[in-house]
């Protein structure tokens, strides 16, 4: 018995066709994944599977056999049926997606709450629950809330919360995109556990390495439409259609070691310590961090989230005093000196945040934005409009994007934009903390070629801070492993990606393994 | 799990309301005879509640109820005895002697005698009550007074002694202003009078304050050993209303709703724009108000108005007539003389219509007076200064004195006369009242003796705003309050009038009336010469 | 009281066009009004006369007259002067004011911050309207003291706005970038963390003015506003209100003409936010 | 991440203290600023106390200065006012010459029923609705009557409410505040404003709740809209507006002041109005300071409200 079987969905938005009339079949026991970059309708079509889509949406379909009944023509009434019992959902984020106002266990019984008839007490229905995820201390992780578990937990809970009405199909968008590598790899593995006890899994994603891992079949998806479909191995391996091929050529690689000439030292911090005051004590973000960087070069910085890689970046760029230790930029004291001595020395290095959008004031255009920095760059007010064109040019933008505002703008391009401004200053150094880490991978792809294009160009030193190995391993020529605010381990790429010695860079390499092929 | 707090708020506070509102509203249902008398009182609580101090009129109404008087004065002005059997007055005017009734006992068991009356005319005289009207009712001043002292020649004698005479003594005797609270509270509670309350308003009335809620009511309960009440009204022994409530409503609005609707059974100060909204089933009683009608003071010492001929241009330069009529909807007469009709033995009816509005004689005055230029505003100049009066009222303005004054400013306006209205502050309005610094003020006075004038006329008077000072003036002012022979003084306050008519120092408007309104339910309910209600005698029907 | 609303959420839908048109042309035709009342009526608003008193509205009168015979029509035209003037010139003194200690305590040290957050919550515990009569009872009444008023009462809650929009824009990405890029830190605040915190407040205001206005004819009606005949909305209202079975319309128009005027105000405030925060 | 008991008693009473703290500064700031800022009011309180036309002679009214004590320095006579307001003695009332306290006192309840009674109509109105308009029609329609509501002038609305329903139909008496039905208009014309707040805020909380992610995963388990309001969004829309209530507590008193002089109503806010037109001092500083501690209780009272609704405010008690 198949648990989901869809012949013709078609979305339509705004007179657009957003899916263009897709066929998706997945068998009791059985994983198909749909991958595809955003905006290809992915998310639209998980939806779609539960009579979710938004309002403004009208959706079409020849069938649409969720958990064994024809759903294509349902009313919202005959949708409520289904939902929880035929098909449940898995979303991305579970501090969102789980009520933060409501404890644990009575979200995850919710689903049997609203359908019992009798009265009758639920907690060992929900202790159950949990302990099908593997959730440690089921009674007491019961009665918190979503912010008092950890990442990994949570999305445990929102799980079971999905399980709870023991349905046919389990529809999965994106269930371990927020979660770090480690912690990704147990989700992965439970996925896996409840696909082999028999229920069917659509599992979304934009990430290959998690469907390698997991999926049993995939289907690739563009604007709206597949264009491939088969057995994992089969497409990964001898990819038949050119989007597909396209997608595998973007996943970063570890790149043939360059020769690996000593240079001068530019940047160094020795022994470093920042540390914060939280309510409930003080907490050490970086622990007697030492790092240098020689000339031309780049530093690869890699950890998970709350490791303290964007505080050490910070510490670098002279933007938060160390409590102890210090920065040397280019030979002379920079994290000692006051700022009115630092600033006229700021434009040797610059910085490159995650988040483009947010880095330039919302009222600001393009060109003001350079032109804020040409200023301190010394440049001439009537040659700025000039040289903010030459600069769009040499990060790969047109001319008329100057008068745009960032607002209007892709994801790619406004990284491109950030990355203009950071040269127009004219640095020797630039930290790069998550860069890429928003973007899709074929745009993330074509940024990380634009930096390696300038840094030989211009001879440029990075210090590049993601807690993506792959990335690391294509960028850097040293790699520092950060855990907890301590630097653990730290080398050069080949020694730390071949021979890692701390367990913490082991095991953070063995849940990347697949993607570094 | 609590599901949601917001209402759980809610509720608990509705809970707190519906026990204050049951708390609130409870009124046993009984036999005994109520009736509720609804007033404007806003001023009463604050420290008004003692005739003795209070120059308000509210004051001397409410009390009226535990107060009695030596004499009563009647509708034709003549006197009758109360608590006073006889009087004889010296052939010099100088000493009253009265002969007390011997069976009256004040609410709190003190007797009523000589030595109380002494001990109330003292209390009245004393720096500490700072009386703002009653002392001067008595012919008292702390320099230049007619009143001496207060003798008490045996238990039931007293006699009053002036150095001047003072003709207006009885009259003043026969009010609530000059009353008599228990001696026992003028002793220990002379303080707390202004505030009032039970055990401390403590009288010989027909009524004792048994409740007050400041701004809200006072609740009077019959007094049943009452028997010595004023000859004019035929009723003997206690009162047959058991409980009087008067409530204080200060809208207007409120007031006349409350009686229509059967809440209250009289209602005191009702406007002339309401009384048309009262309709049938109940009796309106309008009684003009003797002494000095409500008027305009032209301060001659200030501004523009040191010249006759500029006063008597403003004075006929506005259509009194047709504003007095249309804001007061017909109610209140035009007033032409600076005393009231109702004045005893007083009013010269000679003037009525004698300075009617004539805008074309106005003009002919302001120019002969020299005020020949006209300035962009259409305004009348001499030598480059405007024509133009300021006038200074206190507040709050009621909205029918505003409404006059709009007509008033708007007519002198068509003749090139600018009138610059402040409303001012108590504290701010006697800042400027003391030194005199403005050109017009406005006020009306009630009184039931001529004598009223004096304070407004005479070179020391306190109210004598237009600061008249002419020794003819004073004269003609000081025979009359020492006369007591009628027709001698009716003669004197009518050559006063006439002189007003031509000097212009007063311009008066319109007469007010005391309007009550009271359910047809209500019998034999009689007024004193101000148009206040007399309870004891009434009856409040079913 | 709207002011709280101008912090919640925009809705979730934009307001219909022809209704930000409709506002808009209601508030161009109040701004005609106090440049050029003339223009509306010939009748001079203190002009009064004992035989037109009390007349029901008719061609001659479009709102009836008043007990003194004025025509109440042209008393509201010339009224739009005080109401507006106070509307908008409290809410303009709040603002500023609000803005520059909200922004100051927020760049502060800590302990100055915690100081200036106590008085202002203190300040903002207290409801405006019994502040604004508070601060009457210190100036006495008057059209200027009720713009004095109204901004004092007002103040406290732009400043909290601009002290929270301050801590957000400290933090923004913009401003590290303008660190990194070597920007001085007064130009900082001029150029960056002002106008970012300026706009939601001129938002703000433009809602506020609406709430002064409320709050302005309920002073004047209570008698603490411009003295009487001055031809103010709340002085007009308070004239009617004892002759309400017999002239209901001296208080009927001036009432609809306020709620017409904050109504568009709000409609064009919440437009503008909406455009703003898009 | 989680406390022990003994260390979450321990932030639980350091919590209660500056909590306490907090108030105590809030009315001590209160009646300082209000002390010296009524003391800088021109004009004589004794003309004040006297009333116009007194014909009373400078020598009395010096008297009358000495007995109230308006010779002494300002500090001390602040410091004998602090010493007294302590023991809950806020001075005596110039014009009604009785302890203010008891004056305010004597007034609450008639104030409390009316905004009781308002608050009550206003959550009823602004909960059904939330509840039953869902149609966009029926929304735009709501949104557009809140608006009104919320702009037209509270006095106004009484006063045509008058009109209609006292005048013309005759159901409710003009005023005054005896019985029940007395109550009626008034409250239900200090309820529309806040009718109109709350539903508003209600309405946008709702909104912005349903658009987060955790109601698609409630969606997606088979809630119908009806159970999805009461079983979440209500929730968060109701920490809003717990937020709101205390706002609006505040602005009940500033409407009481214009409602119970509309409708001829005794309460507190006729007796500050009152005592503000008749520069009464001692009464307008103690409604000051009366207010001070009411809405510095009110708000202590719904941050505890918000943080029982929103566990996250829990751990993260600190200063805002």
């Amino acid at each position: 018995m198949s648990a989901l079987s869809v012949r013709g969905l078609r979305i339509r938005i705004g007179g657009v066709d957003v899916v263009d009339g897709i066929d998706l079949d997945v068998a009791a026991g059985e994983c198909l994944a749909i991958v595809g970059e955003s905006g290809a309708g992915k998310s639209l079509t998980a939806r779609a599977l539960l009579g979710l889509t938004p309002p403004h949406a009208d959706v079409a379909a020849e069938s649409l056999v969720v958990g064994g009944v024809d759903s294509a023509r349902f009313t919202d009434a005959q949708w409520r049926g289904v939902r929880g019992t035929g098909v449940g959902l898995v979303s991305q984020d579970a501090l969102v997606s789980l009520d933060p106002l409501r404890r644990i266990g009575r979200e995850v019984v919710e689903p049997l709450e609203i359908r019992r008839r009798g009265g009758g007490s639920l907690d060992d229905a929900v202790v159950a629950l949990l302990e099908r995820v593997a959730m440690p201390e089921p009674a007491l992780r019961a009665r918190q809330y979503p912010h008092e578990l950890s990442g990994g937990l949570r999305q445990r809970a929102l799980i079971a919360s999905a399980l709870a009405g023991d349905p046919r199909l389990l529809v999965a968008d994106e269930p371990t995109t927020a979660l770090d590598a480690t912690v990704q790899r147990r989700i992965l593995s439970l996925l896996g556990e409840l696909t082999a006890s028999g229920i069917g899994l659509l599992l979304i994603t934009h990430d290959l390495s998690v469907v390698r891992s997991l999926a049993d079949r995939v289907a690739v998806m563009r604007d709206g439409r597949i264009v491939e479909t088969g057995a994992t191995s089969r497409v990964l391996d001898e990819p038949q259609h050119s989007y597909t091929r396209e997608l595998l050529a973007a996943v970063p690689r570890a790149r043939a070691p360059r020769e690996v000439m000593p240079a001068p030292v530019v940047l160094e911090a020795t022994s470093v310590t920042k540390s914060y005051r939280s309510p409930d004590g003080t907490r050490m973000a970086v622990s007697a961090a030492t790092i240098s960087v020689q000339q031309g070069k780049t530093l690869g910085i890699v950890g998970e989230s709350g490791s303290g890689k964007s505080t050490l970046a910070r510490l670098l760029l002279a933007l938060e005093k160390p409590d102890s230790g210090h920065v040397i930029l280019e030979g002379a004291q920079w994290s000692e000196s006051r700022e009115s001595e630092r600033r006229s020395r700021r434009g040797a290095i610059q910085l490159i945040e995650q988040d483009a959008l947010g880095s330039f004031d919302p009222r600001h255009t393009v060109a003001r934005a350079l032109a804020e920095s040409l200023a301190l760059a010394g440049v001439a007010r009537a040659s700025r409009r000039a040289r903010s064109i030459e600069l769009l040019a040499l990060v790969g933008l047109s001319a008329e994007v100057v008068d745009r505002r960032p607002r209007e703008l892709s994801g790619g391009q406004r990284q491109r934009v950030a990355i203009a401004r950071a040269l127009a200053r004219g640095p020797r150094i630039l930290v790069c903390d998550e860069p890429v880490s928003a973007l899709d991978v074929s745009v993330q792809a074509q940024v990380l070629a634009l930096l390696d294009g300038l840094q030989r160009d211009l001879g440029l030193t990075m210090v590049f801070i993601s807690h993506d190995l792959g990335v690391i391993a294509q960028v850097s020529d040293e790699i520092a492993v950060m855990k907890d605010g301590v630097i653990v381990e730290q080398g050069t790429a080949t020694d730390v990606l071949t021979a890692p010695q701390h367990p913490f860079t082991k095991e953070l390499l063995g849940a990347s393994a697949d993607n570094l092929f | 799990m609590s599901t949601f707090l917001a209402l759980r708020l809610g509720a608990t506070v509705a809970v707190i309301a519906s026990v204050a509102l049951l708390a609130g509203c409870a009124t046993p249902a009984d036999a005994t005879h109520r009736l509720t008398y609804a007033i404007e009182g806003a001023n009463l609580s604050a420290g008004h509640m003692d005739p003795h101090s209070s120059q308000l009129d509210v004051s001397a109404t409410v009390q009226r109820n535990v107060l009695d008087s030596l004499v009563a004065q009647a509708s034709d002005g003549s006197f009758v005895p109360w608590l006073a059997t006889d009087w004889t007055i010296s052939d010099d005017q100088l000493h009253y002697t009265f002969t007390l009734r011997e069976d009256v006992t004040f609410t709190d068991g003190e007797p009523f005698n000589a030595e109380a009356v002494k001990a109330n005319f003292d209390h009245i005289t004393a720096p500490e009550t700072a009386s703002a009207q009653a002392a001067s009712m008595l012919g008292f001043a702390e320099d230049g007074g007619s009143y001496v002292d207060t003798e008490v020649v045996d238990e039931f004698t007293v006699q009053v002694n002036f150095s001047k005479p003072y003709a207006p003594f009885l009259s003043a005797v026969s009010t609530a202003l000059l009353g008599f609270w228990s001696p026992a509270v003028l002793a220990d509670h002379a303080d707390e009078l202004k505030v009032g309350g039970p055990d401390i308003s403590v009288g010989t009335g027909p009524f004792i304050l048994s409740e007050y809620t400041p701004d809200q009511e006072i609740v009077y309960t019959a007094n049943p050993d009452y028997k010595w009440g004023p000859e004019n009204i035929d009723h003997s022994g206690a009162s047959d209303i058991d409980e009087l409530i008067v409530r204080i409503l200060p809208e207007i609005a409120v007031r006349a709703g409350a009686l229509t609707s059967g809440e209250v059974q009289v209602a005191g100060n009702i406007t002339p724009a309401a009384v048309e909204s009262i309709g049938s089933g109940f009796t309106v009683n309008s009684v003009e108000l003797p002494g000095i009608p409500y008027s305009l003071y032209l301060n001659e010492k200030y501004g523009v108005f040191a010249d006759e001929r500029v006063r008597q241009a403003f004075s006929i330069g506005f259509d009194a007539d047709a504003a007095v009529k249309s804001i007061f909807f017909g109610q209140y007469p035009r007033a032409w003389s600076i005393l009231g009709p109702t004045t005893p033995n007083s009013y010269d009816a000679a003037l009525e219509g004698s300075w009617p509005y004539d805008a074309d004689k106005a003009n002919a005055l302001l120019d002969e007076a020299g005020w020949t230029g006209r300035d962009t505003e259409g305004y009348r100049t001499k030598d480059g200064v405007r024509l133009s009066a300021r006038w200074i009222a206190w507040t709050p303005i009621p909205d029918d004195r505003a409404a006059l004054a709009d007509l008033i400013q708007s007519d002198l306006k068509s003749i090139g006369f600018e009138v610059v209205r402040e409303a001012l502050e108590p504290a701010a309005y006697n800042e400027q009242y003391g030194p005199k610094t403005f050109d017009i003020t406005d006020w009306g006075f009630s009184g039931v003796d001529a004598d009223a004038l004096r304070s407004h006329l005479h070179t020391e008077g306190f109210q004598n705003a237009s600061q008249v000072s002419d020794p003819e003036v004073d004269t003609l002012l000081e025979d009359a309050v020492a006369t007591s022979d009628v027709t001698q003084r009716a003669a004197l306050y009518t050559q006063l009038q006439e002189w007003n008519a031509q000097h212009v120092a007063i311009v008066p408007l319109y007469v007010p009336s005391l309007i009550t309104a009271y359910s047809d339910s209500v019998e034999n309910l009689s007024f004193d010469l101000y148009g206040r209600p007399l309870f004891y005698g009434a009856s409040p029907g079913k | 009281m709207s002011t709280v609303l101008s912090r919640r959420a925009i809705s979730l839908r934009r307001p219909a066009a022809p209704g930000v048109i409709l506002a808009a042309l209601v508030l161009a035709v109040l701004a005609l009004a106090v440049v050029a009342p003339g223009l509306f009526t010939p009748i001079d608003p203190l002009a009064a006369s004992a035989s037109g008193s009390l007349q029901p509205p008719s061609s001659a009168h479009l709102f009836g007259t008043d007990q003194s015979g004025r025509d109440v029509f042209a008393r509201v035209v010339y009224g739009a002067r005080y109401s507006l003037a106070v509307g908008v010139g409290a809410s303009a003194i709040a603002l500023l004011a609000g803005l520059i200690i909200g922004v100051l305590s927020g760049l502060a040290h800590p302990a100055v911050d915690s100081v200036v957050n106590r008085a202002v919550t203190i300040a903002m515990s207290f409801p405006e309207f019994l502040l604004a009569l508070v601060v009457i009872a210190i100036v006495g009444p008057g059209q200027l003291s009720l713009v004095v008023a109204l901004s004092i009462a007002a103040a406290p809650a732009y400043a909290r706005v601009a002290r929270s929009q301050t801590f957000v824009v400290k933090r923004a990405g913009y401003v590290t970038s303008a660190r990194s890029l070597g920007v001085s830190a007064p130009l900082i605040v001029l150029r960056h963390i002002v106008p970012n915190t300026l706009g939601p407040l001129a938002v703000m205001a433009t809602i506020g003015v609406g709430t002064a206005i409320v709050s302005a004819a309920g002073l004047s009606f209570l008698g603490l506003g411009p003295a009487a005949p001055a031809p103010e909305w709340g002085v007009i209202l308070s004239e009617g209100r004892n002759l309400l079975d017999r002239a209901p319309w001296i208080t009927l128009f001036p009432g609809l003409v306020i709620t017409v005027t904050v109504v568009s105000i709000s409609v064009v405030g919440r437009y503008l936010q909406s455009r703003s925060t898009r | 991440m989680t406390l022990t008991p003994q260390h979450r008693g321990r932030r639980a009473a350091i919590a209660v203290v500056r909590a306490l703290g907090g108030v105590i500064i809030a009315v001590w700031g209160a009646a300082t600023v209000g002390f010296f800022a009524l003391k800088a009011i021109p004009g004589d309180p004794v003309d004040v106390m006297l009333g116009v036309h007194a014909q009373v002679s400078e020598s009395v009214k010096d008297q009358i200065r000495e007995d109230w004590g308006l010779t002494e320095p300002l500090v001390v006579q602040y410091l004998s006012y602090l010493a007294r307001l302590v023991r809950g003695d806020l001075g005596t009332s110039y014009q009604l010459r009785e302890p203010v306290a008891s004056v305010l006192t004597a007034q609450l309840p008639a104030t409390l029923s009316l905004a009781g009674l308002a608050i009550l109509i206003a959550l009823v109105l602004s909960l059904t609705g939330a509840l039953v308009i869902r149609r966009p029609w029926a929304r735009s329609l709501a949104s557009a009557a809140e608006l009104v509501l919320v702009s037209s002038p509270t006095f106004w609305v009484g006063l045509m409410l008058i009109t209609v329903f006292s005048f013309n139909l005759g159901w409710f008496p003009v005023a005054g505040s005896g019985d029940f039905r007395a109550l009626v208009l008034p409250a239900v014309t200090l309820a529309l404003p806040l009718t109109g707040i709350i539903s508003q805020v209600l309405r946008q909380g709702l909104d912005a709740a349903s658009g987060q992610p955790f109601v698609l995963t409630a969606r997606a388990r088979g809630l119908d809209h009806t159970q999805l309001i009461t079983r979440h969004t209500l929730r968060h829309a109701a920490a809003d507006s717990v937020t709101l209530t205390g706002y609006l507590v505040g602005s009940l008193v500033g409407g009481a002041v214009l409602i119970e002089t509309v409708f001829g109503r005794a309460g507190i806010g006729r007796v500050a109005l009152r005592a503000i037109i008749d520069r009464d001092l001692p009464v307008v500083l103690g409604v000051i300071v009366l207010g001070a501690l009411t809405f510095a209780v009110i708000n202590l009272l719904v941050d505890l409200a918000y943080t029982r609704l929103d566990p996250r405010q829990r751990l993260i008690e600190g200063t805002a």
